[in-house]
Parts: C-alpha cells; structure tokens; sequence
C-alpha cells in the first residue's frame, strides 16, 4: 500500500516536469524580453569556449508551445513554411537552417526578418509572441521534449505531429536544394 | 447462527458428497469468463457502431489515399491473406473442440496434445496477424476510417495474444503436473474463450473486409 | 439444471439440538483457523476476505468524497460572490474537472460496489465472493486510478476539460500538456474495479446463494446490485472505449484521428460513446440505493415489503431503459431531430418504473407501522429530494424545456437533487442501518437526526436555488460572473447551504468516530430485520456463516421457522470451499474451492496502474505492461494452483448426526 | 479585477424592466420571452410545472400521511413484524398503486403529446424574407457576419448581434476551435457549435429590446467570459444601423487619431484586429469596426469605457486571464493615441 503511494508519486513528480502545466496567463515583461548577443554562426575563433545559448523558458510549457503553434498558423508561417515541410519559405523540420536553430537565433530570424523573403515581424509581434513561436518552431524538428511538444492537430494530416518526432533524426524533406541557398 | 432454543431435532443437509467441481455452466468460472465475454463483445459492438457512425463523414468509402500514389484507387482492404488467416483461426477451433471434450472425458493425453495443437495455431496467427495489418491497406494516424479498423484488428490480435498466453499457461502446467478437475476445468472455460475469437472475427472480419466492398459508397 | 441428478449426494437428517451447539463451536474453531485474515502489512496487502474489501472500498470513497465535498466548497467560495477573483479559470476549471470526476468515478460508483462487496454474499448467505482475489484486484485498481487523479492534481497535472471531456476541448489541439491523459487513463483504471465488482457480484448472486433462495427469495437489494452490475458490464465498456479513444488521438506516436473533423473523425462520436455510458451510470448509482431503500423500509415499516415482482420488474426495466435514453444529453447538437423524439418518449418512459417503486415503498408504509429511526428519517428525506429530482428530470425529457436549461444551473441542481437525494441520502439511511454490522455498535441517534436536519436544510438551501438561477441565464462551469446579472444573491444562499452541509458532514464523521468505540451495543440482529447477513454475530466472524443455512421465503428471519428449516453441514473446514447452487432455484449443485489470500493481485494491479501512468508518455508502455502483467499472472496461476492441493483427495467433515 | 458592466441596465433576477432606455431592455430569463420561440417554451414549461408540482404534493401528501398512520407505534425496540397476511388491507394497497401507476402513465402521457406539439410548433419555418446572420464561435468571443448576396454587403460585428423585430431570423451556426453553445434565454433555447457540424437555427423576436446571453457549452479558460448580447431593434432602427455598419470606418480627424490608427496598422494589433475601410483585415480577432459603439469589451468581460480600454490593450491577461490577446509594451503616448482613434470607431 504505501510502496504503492509512493511508486506513483514519484513516477508523478517524475511526469509533473514542474514547468510543463504551469497556466500562468500573465507573463511579466522582463521575463519574455528579447534576447542579447545573438550569433548567427557558431565558428568560434581562439581557444575559449563560445556563450552558451540563451534558454528558452516557454519550450517547456505545454501552453505556450501550443500557443506558438496557434500563432504558426494565425500570423500565416504556413503562407511560406507550410506545415513546416517547406514551400516559399525553407522547411522547418529538419533543423538545418542558414540563420542558426537556437532560440535566441529563431527570435533574431523572426525580428529581423532574412533575405529573400523572410519579413521582420519585430514591430508586429509581442517578445511573449515572438518566445512563443520560437519555443514551437524548435518543437517542428523535435528539439523541445515531446511530451511539451503539441499533438496532432483538428486538420488534415500533413506531417508527423510535433509530439511524434524523433529527436535523434528528425525528418529531411524532400525539396529542391536550391532552397537550401540563399 | 445460533441453534435453536427448541429441544426438538433440526434438518441438517450434508453436502460432503458433492461434486468438488462442475466442468459446464453450473461453475462460477465458467460465468465469469462468460460475463467478460459480454464485456468484450459490447466494446466491439461499439466499435462497429463508431466505425459505421464515421462512415457518414465520407464520401467515398474507404476514403482515398491522398499521399499515395494510387490515390484514386479505393483502397479497400486486400483480402489474401486476411482471408488465409480467417481459415486458420476457424481451423484453430478444432483442437479447442478436441480440447473441450477430451477435458470433459477427462482425457489427459489427447487434451495435452490438443492444447499445444491449439498454442501452435495461437502463435501462427498472431504471426499472420501482426503482417495482417499491411493488407488494410492505410496506417493508423491516417485518418478516423484507418484508425478504427486498426483499433479493431488490434484489439482482436490483443484477444488472440490473451488465449493463447492463457493457453501456453494452462499447457504447461499440464505437462508439469497432469490435469486434475480444476485445470479441465479450466481448460473447458477457455475453450468457450476461444470459440468466442473464433465466432467475433467472422463478424468483425465481414465489417472490415466486406463493408467497404458491399456498399462502395459512403451512404448506406 | 437437472438439479434431480444431484439430489442423491446429499443427506437430510434430523439432529438434536444439544449436537447441533457442540458441531457449531467444532466449526467455528476450523472455520476461522482456515478462513483467518493473514497478519502484518505484506497480509493486509494479500487480504481477500470481502467483507474488509467492501469496508475498504467505502472508506476510501468517502475518503474521495470528502476531497471533493472541499473541492465544490471552494467552488462554492468563489461563486459567492460577484466578480470574484479567490480561484483563477484555471484552478477552478481543474477544480470542477476533478469534483466531477472523483464523485462519478471514485465515490459514487465505488461506494456502491463497496456495499455491495460487504453485504451481498452475507445477504445470500455464502463465505466469500466467487473470485476473491479478483475482487482485492479491483479494490487497488480503483486505489490506483484515485491516486492518479490526486497525484497530478496535486502537481498542478490536474485534468481540466470537465468529468465529460468533450473533444476538441480535450484533444490534442486544444488541451496542451499531460493533463487529460491523466485523466483519461485513471477512467479506465476505475472502470477496470467497476467491472470486476461487477462480475462478482453476479457470479456471487447466481451461483452461491444458500440453498433455496431461488430467484423470486433473492433480497431486493441484492436485486438491485445484479441488475446494476449487469448495467456496469453494458455500459462502462463505452466510456473505456471513449477515453481510450480520446488517449490514442493524444498519445505521442499514436496521433490517431478519431475526433479530427478534417480526417473524418467525429466530436459527436465521443459524445455518444459517453453518454451511452454517462446515462446509465445515472441509474448505476441510483438503482442501488433504491435497493438500500426497498430493504429498509420493510424493516422499519415493520412488514414484508409490498409489491415485490413489481419492484424486482420495474428495476429490470429500469436497468433496460436506461440505456434507450442517452441522447437526452445531446439534444442541444446538431443530431437528427426524430431521433429526439424517440429520446424524449424513452426518458418520460423511464419515469414509470420509478414511479411504480416509489408507490411500492409508500404503500409498504401505509401498510405497516413505521418506526422513526435515523434510517427512516433519511429515507423519508430521499423520497421529498428525490421527487423533485426526477419531476425536474421529465422536465428535462422534453426538447424545448431541454435547450433552453441544459447546460445551465437549473441542470446541476436536477443532478444534485437526484445523486445527493437518489444516492446519498439512502446511503446515509443504509449506513445508520447496517453500522451495528459492521462494527456490533450502534450510531448515536441523536447525532444521527442533527446530521440528517443539517444536511437536508443545507442540502436544499444549496441546489434548490440553483433551478432558478438556471433559468435566469447562468450557465454551469463559469467561474465567475458580473454583478449585474443579479445572480449574486440565491448564489450566496448557495454558498451559505454548502457551510451547514459542511458542518452536517463533520456531525457525521464525529458520530462514527464516537460511535466507533463507544456507541451502544448491539446484537446479531438488533433491527429485527428479515435478511441473512442479521443471522450472523455483528461484526460478522471472517467465514460469515459457521453453518450454512437454508431459506424458504423472502424473508427468512421473519417467516422461517426455525425448527424447520434446514442447515447445510458437510463443507470443508481444511480449505476455503463454498456450496455453489443452481441459478434459478437454488438447489444444492457442487462444492467450490476459493482462492487463498495472495499477493499477486496487489502486483498486478501495481504493474497495470505503472502501465497505465507510462502510457501517458508513450506507447512502448502497453507491450511493457502486458509483459509484465502476463508475468505476474503466471506466478499468480501457478502459486494459485499448488499441486499439493490439487492432487489431495477432498477431505470433508462427516455429517454431525 | 473589476469586470463591471456598467452599461447593462437591466438586472435579470431583480425587478429592473422597467428602464428608460428607447427600447426597453429586457434580462435573459427564459421566462420572460422576447421571441416566439420562447414564448413556445415558456407555454411548455409552465405547463409541465403545474403537473409536476401537482404530483409531488400528491406524493409528498401520500408519503406524510403513510408515516403519520404509524404515530402511534413507535417503541425503543422494533416491535415484531406484521408477516402474516392481511388480505384486505393489501387489497387496498393493490388498488391504490394500480390506480397512481394508471395516473402516472396518463400523465406522463399528456406531457408527451404536449411537448410534440411545442416541438412542431419550433420546426424550420419557411420565410423567404428572412435574415440570414452567421454565427462564428471562436475561444472566447463571437464572430457576427450579416449576410447578403452582395458582397459588399456583407460585413462583421463581433459579440453583438443586432435584430430586426418581427422578421424571421436564420442563425448559421459553427465553430472555429472547440464546441460551444450558443443561448439567449429570452429568445430561444440553446443550440452547440459543433466542429465539423455546422447547423442553423430560426429566430423571430418580438419585441425590441435587449436581452443577454452567453456560450453554453465549457469551451475553456474564459467560458464565463464569452457573452453575447442581442439588440432586437424596430425595424427602422435596424436599416439604420445597417447602413452604417456597411460603411467604411470615419476617417480620425485629429492628429492623435490620425496618429492612433498609425499605431494600430504598423503594430501588434494589426496582426489580428481588422477595422473597416483600412488594410487592417486580420480575421483572427474580433473585428473593432463598430468597436466605440459596443456595451462591453472582451465579450463581457468589462464594460466599454475609455480607462478600461487602455488597460485592455495594455494588459489583458489580468482583466481576462487566458484570453488570446497579448500583453502589450506600447509607449504610453502611442497607447493613448491607439485609444483615441479606436473610440472613433463608431
């Protein structure tokens, strides 16, 4: 019995992932800023180690991750993007991209927009918005824990569903390599 | 219970020669596995109604497959080897039938052969059946249509899996330790258990394999 | 049935009374060597004496319902008063979820099955339930899915889509994080316990009756929990099936489609699959309590009951139409409206049985003299709630009247009125009742009428004025609302009725704690009822009976004489056999060996709750699982069947003549 | 938080009818109709009140005096039981059931055939002149498109829904997330949004007036906050506010207005908000043509007043936590601006 109890609260405390259910709808500004020192590129001259990357808070909320995923298609990503596998724009689920795939790299991209047709959304979005797409964006090529990742979505099925994407290899879509250039 | 005050001599039943078990109906067992029956039997029926309440949503049924590329191909279910695998099953029922009678002529020999007959084709089915589920011609997450008739065949290979983990068991332990009444017993009550995954899959089968085929359209 | 093959195993023979006493006390002292509980922590685990299950199973729903009664007091708190700001949308969403759900799943249907477990096979007068380690399975499954429900909600995990949990609101799109999975896997943990309670008592009911208990002999009581546990075996099938199916859209790497509108899929599907559960889950909860009350009001009207082939008849019926009705729930969707029609003939149609029982129990009064004890007075409470539970309910059959309150508040109060007036109430009365069984004490009767007083004051002045709220626009699960919808005040009276049945409550666990120890003794029978389980000491010994007996009516302690009628001797007292009977009549049939106490259930139910939690995070966790279960059953079937048993010849005892 | 409908004048449960708007406001009771088919149902439910009342006092009665015969028997211990058979008085008892079961299926009976009627008497009608208004559920608030075979008569409101009195009144029903329901009691009973379900329901209000309703159906963290209110006009006060919700928005005519709409189309709200006669065309969030003129903002949520604008905008979480609109970090001058401009949208 009490074995019992406390097997499943620990397998609970183990599932609670703290930060994964958490509904707090208010989200204080400093908390959401925007990030500094981004780098496009991770070549790093001399012997010292590069800045670790800034960590995304929202990418283990489950709220804010589908939040982002909303968002995704509410503000039109998938205009270009489509459902991450790529059209105008470059395909998001294979985690290869020009502009870097960490998360401050992601906010920089949707802030400043790219070259070749990324808009800057900065003035558009909120820094709330901006983590939130960011934390889903990297949830498309399973980077963010897949039980924070969305489920499927209520439309026809297209790609694999974010909670169903092996980190180890995520998918590598079929496109023209042209895309893959600037 | 206190005796009564009366002087006078009460009834009394003795019941010591009784029969210390009953290999039929007459065995709380036997009701048991009877009941579980009836709760098995109504998640299937409620499989079948969701699968015939998705069938409003089409259109064309089974729906077509957008990513393949046959997709204006009705994708109906292959019958070959599902159609093997129904021969199979309904032959898997005689060494049960064997079993039964045998155990209820407490048989001992001929029911040890009759249940490892019956493990072998338990085992051979679940061997057909796990490649079964390529000749439904969909996967799973493709849409509802896909996700019930692998909901169904699924649940069926879990029964199938079930009897004859059960059957393995049983024949075990009779070879370890003979069969006494209880384990003919037991093995009668499975038997029922099996003929029901036999008699379910004919009707499951038709649903699956002969619906789409019968009424090719989506409205019935 | 050929009952007359048998007839030459057994013996008929007069014995003296002075043998009678002396083979009474031989039997006891074997009885219990061979039936006594096992000791220690590891025994308490491995306990599968029924009576101690059933004792556990409605502690530890009562335990549930007062989590819940604190967590609809909460909501009450915060819906006292306008514009409240004490619980966020999102605490009280989870909040509403979790009282829903820990009062269908993890009270009412638990605290059923719990008296059921106790007192059905002393009410048919046998030694244990058929399958009694199955039985100690299901007490921890149900154990399992409660933790799983209060461990997530504990960790803020807590499922939030409401106890119905319609998709798309709980789907994957819409329902982010763990919680409904959560949710949805402790469903099919409790259903698993509903449905093994139920598969005992009916193998218990149909098979170890005491000798001449036929069909038309069984306690109406004991009626109503067969024709409930079949209702059980009918509909909670469905809502395993929805949940599952809502879990498999979920679960990562599965992402099925089943409530995709845009892949096919249906939303309204779930809503059939759960309300064709849902409805009959209603008459689940309330068919055993018109059981408590058919039992009851005989005994304190003095008389045998009036009207039993009607009331054993309208329960059929009940239990039939039950499951004809569920569309009720649906009238405001988009589903054909003849359809509706049908539903709203079926639903008035259900009000006829009802009645019929109801005019049953008031005529068994008119005829005979009532005596106004504590389990009376809550019966007489149940009758004036429930009628307007279930006027309000034919109210609800009808389409228009339907639409315009489904939904609302007036909704909440119809299905208080019904659970808390159908159910709780004649649970109260039954535990006033049988109490002194279970503990050879009696409750404090004065306790007893204040707590009845408070709790049905407090009770009506909660839900009565939530019809009218109802009405006037205030629709259910808001968390809030605006003062100027003018809602503020019968809300407040609300609130205020949930602080006296609070306090009503505290009476009533004060009046068992006291009672418990001190409250005044009472003997093997101390109602002068007329059913089996008052013709054993109180609390019973652990093999209920040392001799079985025989009946030859429907109430036996009342009519039987006890010169005539029969004992059963000849049952082993070296392992724990039962008499099993014929199904219609009753007759003698065979001796059947139980299980002894065991360990695997507890490990069983263990590996299935461990399965149950990983399949929230992935499927690997289901062959896991089965592996696992098929390892623990194979030690549970070996361990179970020790040759040294099997290969014994059967001993039995000598008749005593 | 202080989500106070200043504007709503008419108190439901209280006696507040009697209000000196143009157009008598009136609650949201289903008892106190507004629409024919109300009205219908109003009939009905009174009618299953009186006979059910009726039969609870013939039970309770029953019941009463069942106990009150036995007055005079109580004793500490259970006196022994009555077994033996007394044929007349269970003859009694026979006819006394038999006859309240026979009543019980009459009754049960008229109330059936009653509610057919009512049924019939709320099935489709056929009124070729009717409005045809679609009904769009979204978490949490209420899409209103007024349909018309021009295109350019179509036009959006969001959370109010304006009625011509007297003129039949078809409701397109469907939702874009997850179930809701749509009510008004003083119209009409409810009826779901359903994903993948859309349906329709007819409506023809009587009286002018104003009457509230909400979402039905738990559709998530703000269900108390997805209200709606109908305004039932005459006819003539209708075609008015018709005609100039098909018009493009006024231009500002201050600078800060001027500059207020700058601020709303190179911002953040454009990204959601469409208003009329700009290139703000988002249909993700509630139109803001028409928004000045509103009773409340964030469906319900708070009445529709200049401070509680500026809040909404600036931070909405704490006014209705969990709605889709983000925070805000607009400088104060520019949020100041944004507020001016959007109360010209009349």
């Amino acid at each position: 019995m009490f074995c019992l109890v406390l097997l499943v609260l620990a397998l609970l405390l183990l599932a609670g992932g703290c930060k994964r259910e958490d509904r707090s709808f208010h989200v204080s500004v400093t908390e959401a800023g925007p990030p500094t020192g981004v780098r496009l590129s991770d070549l790093h001259p001399g012997l010292a180690a590069p800045p670790p990357h800034t960590v995304n808070g929202f990418e283990e909320n489950a709220l804010a991750v589908s939040e982002g995923k909303r968002l995704f298609s509410a503000f039109n990503c998938v205009g270009c993007h489509a459902n991450g596998g790529g059209g105008m724009g470059p395909p998001l689920i294979d985690r290869q991209w020009l502009y870097g795939n960490a998360p401050e790299q992601i906010f920089a991209t949707i802030t400043e927009g790219r070259p070749n047709g990324m808009p800057a959304f900065g003035d558009k979005l909120t820094t709330q918005q901006i983590w939130q797409l960011a934390a889903y964006v990297r949830s498309m090529s399973g980077m963010i824990s897949t039980n924070t990742a969305p489920g499927r979505s209520d439309h026809m099925k297209s790609n694999p569903p974010e909670n169903s994407i092996d980190p180890a290899r995520p998918a590598s879509p079929p496109i023209p390599s042209s895309a893959e250039r600037p | 219970m206190t005796p009564s005050p009366s002087s006078a001599p009460r009834p009394v039943i003795n019941v010591a020669r009784l029969p210390a078990s009953a290999l039929d109906h007459r065995s709380p067992i036997w009701w048991g596995n009877l009941l579980l029956l009836f709760i098995e039997t109504t998640m299937f029926a409620l499989m079948v109604a969701a699968y015939f309440y998705v069938r409003q949503n089409y259109n064309l049924w089974p729906p077509p497959q957008v990513n393949s590329p046959f997709a204006l191909l009705r994708p109906v279910p292959t019958l070959s080897l599902p159609l093997i695998s129904l021969a199979v099953l309904t032959l898997s029922a005689a060494p049960m039938i064997w079993a039964d009678r045998a155990a209820l002529h407490r048989r001992e020999g001929a029911v040890k052969i009759a249940m490892t007959l019956a493990v072998i084709f338990g085992g051979v089915l679940i061997a057909i059946r796990f490649r079964e589920f390529r000749y439904l011609n969909c996967r799973w997450d493709d849409h509802a249509y896909s996700g019930i008739i692998w909901t169904i065949t699924g649940m069926h290979l879990l029964h199938l899996i079930v009897g004859t983990a059960e059957n393995l068991l049983l024949t075990a332990w009779l070879y370890l330790h003979g069969m006494d009444e209880k384990h003919a017993r037991d093995v009668r009550v499975g038997a029922v258990y099996w003929y029901w995954i036999v008699g379910i899959w004919w009707i499951l089968f038709g649903v699956i394999f002969y619906g789409p085929r019968l009424w090719p359209q989506g409205q019935l | 049935m050929n009952s007359t093959a048998n007839e030459p195993l057994t013996d008929l023979t007069l014995v003296a009374p002075a043998h009678l006493a002396k083979r009474e006390t031989e039997l006891d002292q074997k009885l219990e060597k061979v039936w006594q509980r096992p000791n220690g922590i590891v025994g308490w685990l491995c306990n599968t004496n029924h009576k101690d299950i059933g004792i556990r199973y409605v502690v530890t729903a009562f335990v549930f319902f007062g989590l819940a009664g604190l967590l609809a007091f909460a909501m009450r708190l915060q819906l006292a008063v306008p514009d409240n700001t004490l619980l966020g949308p999102d605490r009280y969403n989870q909040f509403f979820t979790v009282h829903g759900t820990t009062m269908m799943f993890l009270f009412a249907v638990p605290v059923m099955e719990g008296m059921a477990l106790y007192f059905v096979p002393l009410m048919v007068g046998t030694r244990n339930v058929a399958f009694p380690r199955m039985n100690l399975f299901g007490y921890y499954a149900f154990l399992a899915g409660g933790l799983m429900l209060y461990g997530s909600f504990a960790l803020n995990i807590g499922a939030d889509a409401g106890w119905f949990a319609y998709p798309p609101l709980s789907g994957p799109d819409f329902a982010p994080g763990k919680r409904v999975d959560f949710w949805s896997q402790m469903i099919t943990m409790t259903e698993i316990s509903a449905l093994v309670a139920a598969v005992e008592i009916i193998c218990t009911v149909f098979k170890q009756r005491v000798p001449g208990m036929s069909l038309n002999r069984i306690p109406l009581y004991v009626w109503a929990m067969v024709v409930t546990a079949f209702m059980i075996i009918f509909a909670m099938p469905a809502v395993m099936m929805a949940s599952g199916l809502l879990a498999m859209d979920r679960l990562t790497n599965v992402t099925t489609h089943f409530f995709n509108p845009a892949e096919g899929g249906d939303v309204l599907l779930y809503q059939h699959l759960f309300w064709f559960f849902g409805h009959p889950e209603v008459y689940i909860i309330f068919i055993p309590a018109t059981g408590f009350v058919s039992n009851l009001i005989p005994v304190f009207a003095r008389r045998p009951v009036f009207g039993y082939t009607p009331l054993v008849l309208s329960l059929i019926a009940t239990g039939f139409i039950a499951f004809g009705l569920w569309v009720h729930h649906m009238f405001a969707t988009p589903v054909p409206e003849l359809g509706k029609s049908f539903f709203t003939g079926a639903s008035i149609m259900i009000a006829i049985p009802n009645g019929v029982q109801m005019f049953c129990w008031i005529a068994t009064l008119w005829g005979g003299k009532p005596q106004f004890k504590t389990p009376l007075i809550w019966v007489l409470g149940f009758i004036f709630i429930f009628m307007i539970g279930g006027l309000t309910g034919v109210m609800l059959a009808s389409v228009p009247i339907d639409r315009q309150v489904h939904d609302t508040f007036f909704v909440v109060a119809h299905f208080h009125y019904v659970l808390i007036g159908g159910a709780v109430f004649p649970l109260f009365g039954a535990i006033y009742y049988w109490f002194p069984k279970w503990t050879g004490r009696f409750l404090s009767e004065s306790l007893g009428r204040w707590h009845f007083a408070l709790f049905f004051v407090g009770f009506n002045l909660t839900f009565f004025p939530m019809h009218i709220l109802g009405m006037h626009g205030m629709t259910r699960r808001v968390y809030t609302y605006s003062a100027e919808t003018g809602w503020g005040t019968l809300n407040l009276l609300a609130s205020s009725g949930a602080v006296v049945m609070g306090v009503a409550m505290l009476l009533f666990l004060a009046n068992v704690w006291k009672s418990r120890r001190t409250g005044e003794t009472a003997g093997s029978n101390p109602w002068n009822a007329s059913t089996l389980e008052w013709a054993t000491p109180s609390p019973p010994p652990s093999y209920n009976f040392a001799q079985l007996r025989t009946v030859g009516s429907r109430d036996p302690l009342w009519i039987d004489s006890p010169e005539t009628t029969a004992l059963v001797d000849g049952l082993s007292t070296e392992k724990r056999e039962v008499l099993t009977t014929t199904l219609l009549d009753a007759h003698p049939d065979h001796k059947y060996e139980l299980a002894e106490d065991s360990i695997w259930p507890f490990l069983l139910a263990l590996v299935v709750g461990l399965s149950f939690t990983g399949l929230i995070f992935h499927p690997i966790a289901f062959p896991l699982g089965m592996g696992f279960a098929y390892l623990v059953f194979i030690l549970w079937f070996w361990r179970g069947n020790e040759p040294k048993r099997a290969s014994l010849p059967h001993v039995s005892e000598g008749a005593a003549s | 938080m202080e989500a106070v409908l200043l504007q709503l004048t008419s108190h439901i449960t209280q006696s507040g009818y009697g209000s000196d708007l143009a157009a008598a406001a009136r609650g949201a009771s289903m008892l106190d109709p507004g629409a024919e088919q109300a009205a219908e149902v109003a009939k009905l439910w009174w009618f299953f009140f009186s006979i059910c009342t009726a039969v609870f006092v013939g039970v309770i009665v029953a019941t009463v005096l069942s106990v009150w015969r036995g007055r005079g028997h109580q004793s500490a211990a259970m006196p022994p039981p009555a077994v033996e058979k007394e044929p007349r008085r269970d003859q009694g008892l026979v006819f006394g059931v038999s006859s309240a079961v026979t009543l019980t299926i009459l009754l049960l009976f008229v109330l059936l055939v009653r509610d057919f009627f009512t049924d019939r008497v709320l099935g489709t009608p056929s009124a070729p002149d009717a409005l045809t208004i679609r009904l769009t559920g979204h978490q949490w608030w209420w899409d209103v498109e007024y349909e018309d075979l021009l295109p350019h008569n179509v036009f959006n409101t969001a959370n109010e829904i304006h009625l011509p009195a007297g003129r039949h009144v078809q409701l397109q029903l469907q939702s874009s997330d997850v179930i809701h329901s749509f009510w008004v009691p003083s119209l009409s009973g409810k009826k779901d949004l359903v994903p993948g379900h859309p349906t329709a329901m007819w409506l023809k209000a009587d009286r002018p007036g104003v009457y509230y309703g909400q979402c039905a159906e738990f559709c998530g963290y703000q269900h108390a906050n997805m209200k709606l209110i109908v305004f039932v006009d005459t006819p003539e006060n209708f075609a008015a506010w018709q005609a100039a919700q098909r018009n493009p928005a006024p231009e500002p005519t201050t600078d800060r207005q001027r500059h207020g709409r700058e601020v709303f189309l190179s911002r953040t709200c454009v990204m959601c908000h469409s208003i009329p006669g700009t290139t703000a065309g988002s249909r993700v969030g509630p139109t803001l043509g028409g928004l000045a003129s509103r009773r409340t903002l964030g469906a319900g949520a708070l009445a529709n007043t200049t401070e509680h604008l500026r809040r909404w905008i600036v931070d909405p979480q704490s006014l209705k936590p969990g709605v889709r609109m983000p925070q805000n970090e607009l400088p104060s001058e520019d949020i100041d601006a944004l507020v001016d401009y959007l109360q010209t949208l009349k």
